[in-house]
């Protein structure tokens, strides 16, 4: 448990001090890994494979994720030539 | 003993690495980092008997997902770093106040559970670990009681794909 | 204590060794096949007919000099070979080559482990190997490295969608993910998979040339288009690394087709009984056998084939090869169910 | 040098990427160099840098006597060099108006179809080989050699022959070679089918090839294409057909065309010269007249001033040779060369744009270009 909240909170650390919006969901999918572990250690620790399945949706919620993600990345940089996500702001101005 | 070993040793690996994935300056050295790190998270798995679940974990996202980072790194190659501007300490204190803040509560929850040992969880047993036929149960249950939150994911799948597609298509 | 330690350690250092003393002497074989094929004589200097050939290729290589470019990122370019090279060494852990069999009064599996998964860890561990061609071309900084490595990496993803779904058809017919429960089921249902799968077999092969980017699909090294596709910066020992990467995954696809479709290290017609005859061949030999057919046809092909171009590659990926396996997939569930 | 020819602005277009493919790049035939400015893997425009291989043979040819030359056109296509010696010395007999004995202009002929096969054979290993189809490239050396030893067995040399002299030829056939080329002839038949059975049929060739670099015929001419990438659009100009030279007019002889102007029908039309120039050397040799092999030349070639242009079909296309004599120095006082890959890579910018980088050493093999003769 202490392992995933640690991992967990290097991926928040990570979220909030990285400029760099690929770094940033690159933490993402360490917490979402966090989430996983503590899934399979309880699924593990009661014996039954609910917890695992639970991992592989989020698995899968994770690889959607990225996938929409990165495409927006993608995008962005091609109209922007950023991707500091502090200059990131379209729709305040 | 020897269990315990291998996981404090996977753990630490876990640890270390998550922290270089974060801290390393040069992009495509934290990809690196992060697919060690889930190679790792699998190895986890499997030590908790889910070698289901460690498979997928280095297909989808070791094979699959950090690829796609990989990719996007390159094309949008940059050597310049993208953090040299802008005061960086504007939510670094932010970020290390809100870790410290879940440290905190999870080291109250800490305490809580060790004054109060074990009654809500009898831990019922560790006995019924499966063995083998991992990938059966698993199956089993997915196309069972879950399946309805299996064809959701499904569709969000497709949905993810159909939106990859139109925004990483430059010309529609 | 032997049992548990000893004997799989001695499995490992065999079926290592073994592995890389083959993958040279597949380098020479492939040499002297392509040139039998083009009235050549190919290597003869180096021993007779040159049979000590991998040898001086491996000292050669061993002892030239090993040039990193200045510009290059130095830690992921050393890094770059060895993880190519390391997948294609791990996934002979469950490559079954025999069954268990009696050797000095012990019973001795001639196979590493037998996990459960062991089809899905073949796949995903052979997913891990496209990092180190992506990483030699973004490492090398240069630019017909990364030309080849997007190419690379594309061709893989997409070949591995379609090669996996096909995988799941024969897994149907298995009912096991596991390589000996596989080689099993095919003595059970008295059939070998390529018989009851020749759309898979087809699928499986055609996907598996394109992931060991062997010719008519070996755009990623197209010595014409490219110079040297992602390992044109590499020397030395690093690419010998990835040229021995390259040998070992044409050995593993080959051997996975052998294990799917031709009954691994049963002999031809394991239930007849008038063939019982064939049993008196060890089983592993029948193994090496098979697999040789197909590293045999691998070369054969690269000798005969112009190469695809890259669009074209992709389009037999997703318009071609993935339509089928979902097809052969859906038509295999639905002959399963209506024979239970 | 000044090189830097790829257009400005694209360094800060992060969506193209700048290929500089040679001049030491396997497959572009010597030390040509083209820089590719790609989307991806589409190329959008290119150049094409030469001159790494000038060695100013125009140049030095007018400080050299009227017979030296010979030996500098060995040098230009140094895969055909009897078709330049042939060439240049029918230029200056045309200069001279000297009369070539007739078994000479045989001769010369079925030296300049060995020619033509074995520079056909260069080009159909190379561009197979392009396309990733290696086996072919050793066949077709492999019958390249025999007629490197036809070639031997007449003048001692095997790449730059400098066979020819002006007015005829340096010495007579040795007995038994007649036999020899037919029996060679018999020989190659067999083997061009070989090659077909390789390529033409075969289906990651055709999508290789089709559609791959179209040129209308008009297009072709517009751009100075000449020889098989010009017949491949359909144009059938062939400078043995339309301006016979040496004994083409009395041989019988078609000459292929292509319809849709694509690197296939390029490769097709080669394919069928190779059965052309079988045709021509076995009437040329069975028909070998009697007589002697040198005209009246005078000792001191010194022609007349005054200025010709001769072209005659390399293998490449349309070579063609413009000399000026003052008619006081015994040397050229302008010599000048048109050559066929010279004109013919010009038309590689328009062929490759659109196509992808696979597509563009596919291009360059079909234009089938000799370094030599385009830097001379």
């Amino acid at each position: 448990m202490l392992l995933s909240a640690s991992l967990f909170i290097i991926g928040v650390i990570g979220v909030m001090v990285r400029r760099n919006i690929i770094i940033i969901f690159m933490s993402i999918e360490l917490i979402l890994n966090a989430v996983n572990i503590n899934l399979v250690a309880f699924s593990a620790q009661l014996g039954n494979q609910i917890g695992q399945v639970f991992a592989v949706f989020v698995i899968a919620v994770a690889a959607a994720e990225a996938a929409v993600g990165l495409g927006i990345i993608l995008a962005f940089y091609r109209n922007k030539e950023t991707i500091n996500i502090d200059e990131m702001n379209l729709m305040r101005s | 003993m020897a269990q315990a070993i291998a996981f404090y040793v996977i753990a630490a690996c876990i640890l270390g690495f998550g922290v270089l994935v974060i801290s390393t300056k040069d992009t495509v050295h934290s990809v690196l980092f992060l697919v060690l790190d889930f190679l790792f998270v699998a190895a986890l798995y499997v030590l908790l008997g889910a070698q289901f679940l460690a498979a997928i974990q280095v297909l989808v996202y070791a094979g699959g997902i950090v690829v796609l980072y990989l990719f996007v790194v390159m094309l949008v190659n940059l050597k310049r770093p993208p953090e040299a501007h802008s005061d960086p300490h504007r939510r670094t204190k932010l970020g290390f106040g809100l870790a410290a803040a879940v440290l905190v509560e999870l080291g109250a929850i800490a305490a809580y559970g060790y004054a109060r040992p074990a009654t809500a969880f009898a831990m019922p047993a560790a006995a019924a670990m499966p063995v083998s036929g991992n990938t059966e149960q698993v199956g089993w249950l997915l196309y069972t009681s879950y399946l309805i939150p299996f064809e959701i994911a499904s569709m969000l799948l497709l949905v993810a794909m159909i939106g990859a597609i139109v925004l990483a298509k430059r010309e529609l | 204590m032997i049992d548990e330690l000893l004997i799989p350690l001695l499995k490992i250092v065999i079926v290592l060794n073994a592995t890389l003393v083959a993958v040279t002497y597949m380098v020479l074989l492939e040499r002297k096949v392509i040139a039998w094929a083009q009235s050549r004589l190919g290597p003869m200097r180096v021993g007779p007919y040159g049979v000590l050939q991998p040898i001086a290729d491996a000292i050669k290589l061993m002892i030239k000099e090993d040039i990193t470019p200045v510009r290059a990122d130095r830690w992921v370019f050393t890094a770059a070979p060895i993880i190519s090279m390391v997948p294609a060494l791990i996934v002979y852990a469950v490559i079954p080559f025999g069954p268990t069999i009696h050797l000095f009064g012990r019973s001795v599996s001639l196979y590493i482990t037998d996990i459960n998964v062991g089809l899905l860890y073949i796949v995903s561990v052979a997913s891990v190997g496209v990092y180190g061609i992506i990483l030699a071309g973004y490492a090398s900084n240069s630019k017909y490295p990364l030309l080849a490595s997007l190419r690379a990496s594309a061709q893989l993803i997409s070949y591995e969608v379609a090669v996996t779904l096909t995988l799941v058809s024969v897994i149907l017919m298995a009912g096991s993910l596991s390589m000996v429960e596989i080689v099993n089921a095919q003595y059970n249902q008295h059939v070998w998979f390529v018989f009851a799968q020749p759309m898979a077999f087809v699928i499986v092969l055609i996907g598996g040339l394109a992931e060991t980017n062997r010719a008519p699909f070996d755009l990623p090294e197209a010595e014409q288009e490219l110079t040297g596709g992602f390992h044109t910066e590499y020397s030395g020992m690093r690419f010998a690394l990835f040229f021995l990467a390259e040998y070992a995954n044409m050995i593993v696809v080959s051997s996975v087709v052998v294990t799917l479709f031709f009954a691994g290290w049963l002999p031809p017609f394991p239930n007849t009984p008038a063939l019982h005859v064939l049993y008196y061949v060890p089983s592993w030999a029948w193994f090496l056998i098979k697999s040789f057919v197909f590293l045999y046809l691998f070369i054969w092909i690269r000798a005969t084939l112009p190469r695809y171009r890259y669009d074209q590659l992709m389009n037999i990926g997703w318009k071609v090869l993935i339509p089928l396996a979902i097809v052969n997939l859906v038509i295999t569930g639905i002959v399963k169910v209506a024979l239970i | 040098m000044e090189t830097s020819a790829v257009h400005h602005g694209s360094m800060f277009d992060t969506n193209e990427l700048v290929l500089n493919m040679g001049p030491q790049h396997p497959s572009t035939h010597g030390v040509l160099r083209v820089v590719l400015r790609l989307d991806g893997e589409k190329v959008v425009d290119c150049d094409v840098v030469i001159g790494y291989l000038h060695r100013g043979i125009e140049k030095l040819s007018e400080n050299r006597n009227w017979t030296q030359i010979v030996l500098l056109t060995d040098r230009m296509d140094y895969v055909a060099a009897a078709t330049s010696n042939v060439g240049y010395c029918e230029t200056v007999e045309k200069l001279m108006q000297l009369e070539v004995p007739r078994r000479a202009r045989y001769i010369r002929t079925i030296l300049m179809e060995l020619q033509r096969i074995a520079s056909h054979c260069l080009w159909v290993g190379t561009h197979a080989m392009d396309i990733g189809a290696m086996t072919v490239f050793l066949y077709a050396f492999r019958e390249r050699e025999l007629i490197l030893d036809l070639f031997e067995e007449f003048c001692g040399a095997r790449l730059t022959y400098n066979s020819m002299r002006i007015g005829g030829l340096p010495q007579d056939i040795p007995p038994g070679w007649a036999k020899k080329v037919l029996e060679f002839c018999d020989i190659m038949s067999h083997k061009i089918d070989e090659y077909e059975e390789l390529l033409t049929h075969n289906r990651i060739w055709l999508e290789r090839t089709k559609g791959i670099g179209v040129i209308s015929g008009a297009d072709a001419i517009g751009l100075g294409l000449c020889g098989p990438a010009l017949r491949g659009s359909g144009v059938a100009r062939d400078v043995r057909k339309d301006e016979p030279y040496a004994a083409y007019d009395e041989m019988e002889f078609d000459v292929p065309v292509g319809t849709a102007g694509d690197t296939y029908d390029r490769y097709l039309v080669r394919m069928e010269e190779f059965r052309q120039s079988l045709r021509i050397i076995r009437q040329a040799t069975e028909g070998i007249p009697e007589g002697p092999i040198v005209g009246k030349v005078p000792r001191l070639i010194k022609p007349a001033a005054g200025e010709t242009y001769h072209p005659i079909e390399s293998p490449k296309g349309e070579l063609g040779y413009f000399i000026v004599s003052d008619g006081k120095s015994t040397n050229p006082y302008r010599f000048r060369v048109r050559p066929p890959s010279f004109c013919n890579l010009q038309g590689l910018r328009r062929l490759v744009k659109g196509h992808l980088v696979a597509d563009v050493v596919a291009l360059i093999g079909s234009i089938d270009i000799v370094l030599g003769e385009v830097d001379r």
